[in-house]
């Protein structure tokens, strides 16, 4: 059976074969694992992959499954959740500026037309009592401006959308 | 308890979060009676649960509830209260409000009005020094008025500068400024901070001193002239402006320093009249000089290292100080005994430039264990709102010397498990385990320094996706109602040959 | 580190729960690699999670595998370990293990053999304190024989009496006897549980001193013949012999009686040839008459509530006792600061006369803040098996004195929330709370005194019922799996109104 | 809504009705309470009961539910598992000795047609290393011995069945 993960906006394919007593996982184009499922917990999993155990906690909501490992913190979003977080692709691609986390617009510098430097800043939001500064990923021109000062911002909506020049 | 003095029977804690919660912990201990107060958002909180009673003061923005003084003030008059504990943050270190719990009759569980209003007031504050031959770092005397006047006094001390809030601390309204065309705007966003978090824009610039640590010495003043240190606490590490990472006892000072730096601050707390528990901040640079930063006029988010490394409960001595005690403790009582450090877990996300960073916990499971301290405002299920401090909670560890607190701090990181909002938990793993700080070598530039291309270890993505899979397709039949489940396949229970030998774990 | 020694670099814990997770801890701390060794119904325990390897070393009965040395010598040799760390329990005190450990090689971290052959054995060991006048409790010199035996002893020494195991401790194999009638069958079933618990069936018996406090100083001796005591303990609440609650300082002792009784217990450690860390166990009677117990050759439970007082890490001092490191600790470093109290969860039914009661635990929420310090062995979602002994966790606090400890135990009981087994948690709230345990008034018949007729406070039932009740008919819709969910009804969103006050919540 | 519950072997019927803002509980026939719910997560609700506010933990399986409040802890029974539970109520009801845990008899001291006093052990079952004597509740006669020395029992299993004389 094949899974799709997205983390930090890449693709990952995921491969598991059961096998009598244990699965066999391949991931992307690499080497099967042998993984052997130790223990399986609501909240944690404990992994047997290739001869090492691995304790992991997860837990999950519609989007995504959120991992911690020995310290170290995952969130893994399942592909068919792709389509609905648009926005922050668009960041990623440098024609948006959408807002990290929910706020309000203290301060926008910038309005349809203007031409702007890579680095600049276009947009102030604050949130948990902290100004940030959103700065423009691209050279380019304005094409719209989603807010005004002083309105309520959601996680990844786009403030400014941008025209690379 | 004194004769002749009244202990507080029931108090007002005006604050959210893990300090609230810390203070209503040591209430319990006291027998003090306590209200917690919440905004709407925040009647789910922590807090609001653990309190004997609890009120709710408006809606969300800050402004509108947890600021509000006079609905406070109302507040602590209908439910009865002696006094108000005003926590870190909000209005701890607003001069009015303790004016107005005093006029009220309220106890304010913190320094005298007028103290805290000369304190607070850095720039009048720092006249005050000036007078009494405390080295201060060379700036603006007062309050900067138009560009003009920052422009100048940048230019005389030099740059790089600081733009700093004359209310407030925490970083906020702060601003390092590295050259004349930053200057304007640098200013400007001070300013909007300032006012939006301490509800004044007055700001000012000094010179900013590069490679400093910073020390500051926790104190304690009781109401008949008795002042005594407890000793320093060192904070260099920070992101933002802001502490991430805070010990005790400082590597840099010698005895003789310690001894000098908790004299000249006992000075200057008696020098302002200053009552109550404060801390007093110097930097420290790299020829031992130290200078006079300013008055923490409130309890420390860190001054839990101080309470493991001394045994002194500080909030305990605040409920005391604003009861009326004298002080019981001497300055020849307090020592040092091993090493503290607490790493600050906020809502936020390393990667993002430390951007907040909000959500639901889905899952929190908090280390345990020899010399592990957590102070928590937090629970699994709970969402934490966009509108306060993204802190979630603080992780200290005592060790008996700084080598074993550092190797605990690392282990009860990696066993600090929150799981559906970002934290900078693999960040701070990944400081304690750097060289540099496990040398010492802690400057406030520690993470520019040191920690600037930092990205998270991706060595176990493989595994994630593994688990994550391995979730996916043994999703387990629901019995009971969110219950932790167990269930081990079949074919898992046959092959538990006896002899199975499993990897290496933790190691990796 | 001193020169010339060999640091243990790799260590199996032949333990389980707890203890095995304590000494892992320390041992991530030092560097030192772990190997856990599970039965196979311990597969999923918490210490066979934590370490670095995990072998199974057999089926559930302890004497298949915790006890079974051969296989654990095996382990030890297979996984290439340098040290064995017994734990408590199981073969911490069994010199022949100790032997085979040193015969093969293998660093055995506790006691040497020879030493801890002498001190294992009740009875040969009280010969050699009588020979040093070491003061003792009547009673019989050696093992006691046919039943004729025990009754002229019993006669001799006046009834009530004890029959105690030569082997082993923790109250196994104990049975204190009021008259003759009752001899024969107490002396039979101490030898059963003696044969079971220790493999060797022997028991003897000695004067049963009513209304004693239990008083036991811990020791650290080193393979050079130095030896420093860590001041004492108090484990005066026990109930079925089994200490419940223990606490340090002891209100029974002043400077002059705890210096004397620290240097007895010294003499007796270096009489005995005694290394690495040690109990000495007393009885002091009302009229603070000492009488020396035996030697608890291995960390004990209760070590924590020394480490919180003094600073001492007592594992970790173990494992460089072990590795043949001379001690650094000196008499005159070691000081008490503070109080420290511990209370011991078992699985057990408090109400069916401390009955064991093994089952799944469906939600464990643990207590956190200052002063508070958890030993656990379990997780939610764990099942808590039938073959061993019932501990579950410790809950250790410190104080800055001994009330602030006390009201810190009591909240942090309160706030330890273990959902599908039965603890004796509500109990031991009503011990801490008792007045007769506030004051200091606690000797080892404190349970049967002024808890016989205890029944768990029942004024919250109709809140459960309530609570259940509603739990049934608001039945969540699953969201996600088995996660924490958050459904607030329409109706009670509107019914929030601002001033909302909230009642009494945590003092009914 | 009526639910029923055992507690300590007693049963409780506790009766809800919805009002505009909160619920009406009833427990046997005590007078009715306000209850209203400030929150509810899988294993915790805030209840406000008539003023003042409680926090339960508590989680559950087939048979009971799980609940701990301010340091009080309670187990519930459903009333639908009481058939299955007829060894409890048999101990309860005085002619069934049955083992309170999962364990092994060490000793059996007596066998069919015994007669027996009250108090007297009847035999020892060993559970998490403790010796645990188990005595008789009632003066009557072994009507039945379902084990034998060195057997495994589980919880509830009756192990000495009496006769009241």
């Amino acid at each position: 059976m094949e899974h799709r993960f997205i983390h930090s906006g890449e693709t990952y394919k995921v491969t598991i074969e059961p096998k009598e007593n244990s699965h066999e996982v391949t991931i992307d184009d690499k080497q099967p694992l042998q993984v052997e499922v130790v223990s399986a917990f609501t909240n944690s999993l404990s992994l047997l992959i290739n001869g090492k155990i691995k304790t992991v906690y997860l837990a999950e909501d519609k989007q995504k499954k959120y991992l911690s490992i020995d310290g170290n913190y995952f969130e893994l979003e399942l592909e068919k959740g792709r389509t609905a977080k648009r926005g922050r692709v668009g960041l990623k691609e440098g024609n948006v500026v959408c807002s990290p986390m929910p706020g309000s617009v203290v301060k926008i510098f910038v309005s349809e037309g203007n031409e702007v430097k890579e680095g600049q800043v276009l947009t102030i939001v604050e949130a948990m009592k902290m100004e940030n500064e959103l700065k423009s990923p691209i050279k380019g021109k304005v094409k719209k401006v989603n807010f005004s000062e002083g309105e309520q911002v959601d996680a990844l909506q786009p403030i400014v959308e941008l025209e690379a020049l | 308890m004194g004769e002749g003095t009244k202990m507080i029977k029931k108090v007002l804690i005006a604050n959210r979060g893990e300090i609230a919660v810390r203070v209503i912990r040591t209430c319990k201990e006291l027998d003090i009676k306590t209200v917690a107060v919440y905004s709407t958002i925040d009647k789910e909180s922590l807090h609001t649960q653990i309190a004997d009673e609890s009120v709710c003061i408006g809606n969300p923005p800050a402004v509108e509830s947890y600021l509000n003084m006079d609905l406070l003030i109302e507040t602590a008059k209908k439910t009865g209260v002696d006094a108000i504990h005003p926590g870190y943050g909000f209005l701890a270190e607003n001069s009015q409000f303790a004016k107005k719990c005093e006029s009220a009759g309220i106890i304010f569980v913190g320094p005298n009005s007028k103290a805290l209003a000369l304190v607070g007031d850095k720039v009048e504050c720092r006249k005050t020094m000036q007078k009494h031959n405390i080295p201060l770092i060379p700036g603006m005397q007062s309050i900067g008025g138009n560009i003009k006047e920052f422009k100048e006094m940048a230019k005389k001390v030099g740059y790089p500068v600081l733009i700093k809030a004359a209310l407030g601390g925490g970083g906020k309204g702060m601003r390092i400024v590295k050259n004349e065309k930053e200057l304007e705007r640098a200013v400007a966003a001070g300013r909007r901070e300032a006012k939006s978090a301490f509800g004044n824009e007055s700001v000012y610039l000094e010179k900013y001193i590069e490679k400093p640590r910073h020390i500051e010495f926790q104190v304690l003043a009781d109401n008949f002239g008795n002042v005594i240190h407890i000793f320093e606490r060192e904070c260099s590490i920070q992101r933002r402006y802001q502490k991430i990472i805070e010990e005790t006892p400082s590597t840099a000072l010698n005895d003789k320093l310690r001894k000098k730096m908790g004299e000249t601050a006992k000075k200057i707390i008696k020098t302002t009249g200053y009552t109550n528990a404060g801390t007093v901040e110097f930097l420290l640079d790299k020829n031992k000089n130290f200078y006079f930063l300013e008055v923490n006029a409130r309890i420390q988010v860190e001054h839990p290292i101080t309470e493991l490394v001394t045994g002194v409960d500080l909030v305990k001595q605040q409920f005391l100080i604003a009861s009326g005690e004298k002080l019981t403790l001497k300055q020849e009582d307090i020592f040092q005994r091993g090493h503290s450090i607490e790493a600050r877990i906020y809502a936020e996300d390393t990667e993002s430039d430390f951007l907040p960073c909000p959500g639901k916990i889905h899952l929190l499971k908090e280390p345990q264990g020899p010399g592990i301290r957590v102070d928590s405002g937090i629970y699994s299920g709970w969402e934490v709102p966009t509108h306060y401090d993204p802190i979630l909670s603080k992780l200290i560890v005592w060790g008996e010397n700084r080598e074993v607190a550092i190797k605990r701090i690392e282990q009860a990181l990696k066993n600090y498990i929150i799981l559906g909002i970002k934290t900078p938990i693999p960040f701070l793993i990944d400081i304690v385990r750097h060289p540099q700080f496990v040398k010492g070598e802690t400057y406030t530039n520690f993470i520019s320094q040191n920690m600037e291309d930092w990205k998270p270890n991706r060595e176990l993505l493989d595994t994630a996706l593994i688990a994550g899979a391995i979730h996916l397709q043994t999703r387990l039949p629901s019995v009971g109602q969110g219950m932790p489940q167990r269930v081990i396949s079949q074919e898992v229970a046959k092959s538990s040959s006896p002899w199975l030998e499993l990897g290496d774990w933790s190691n990796t």
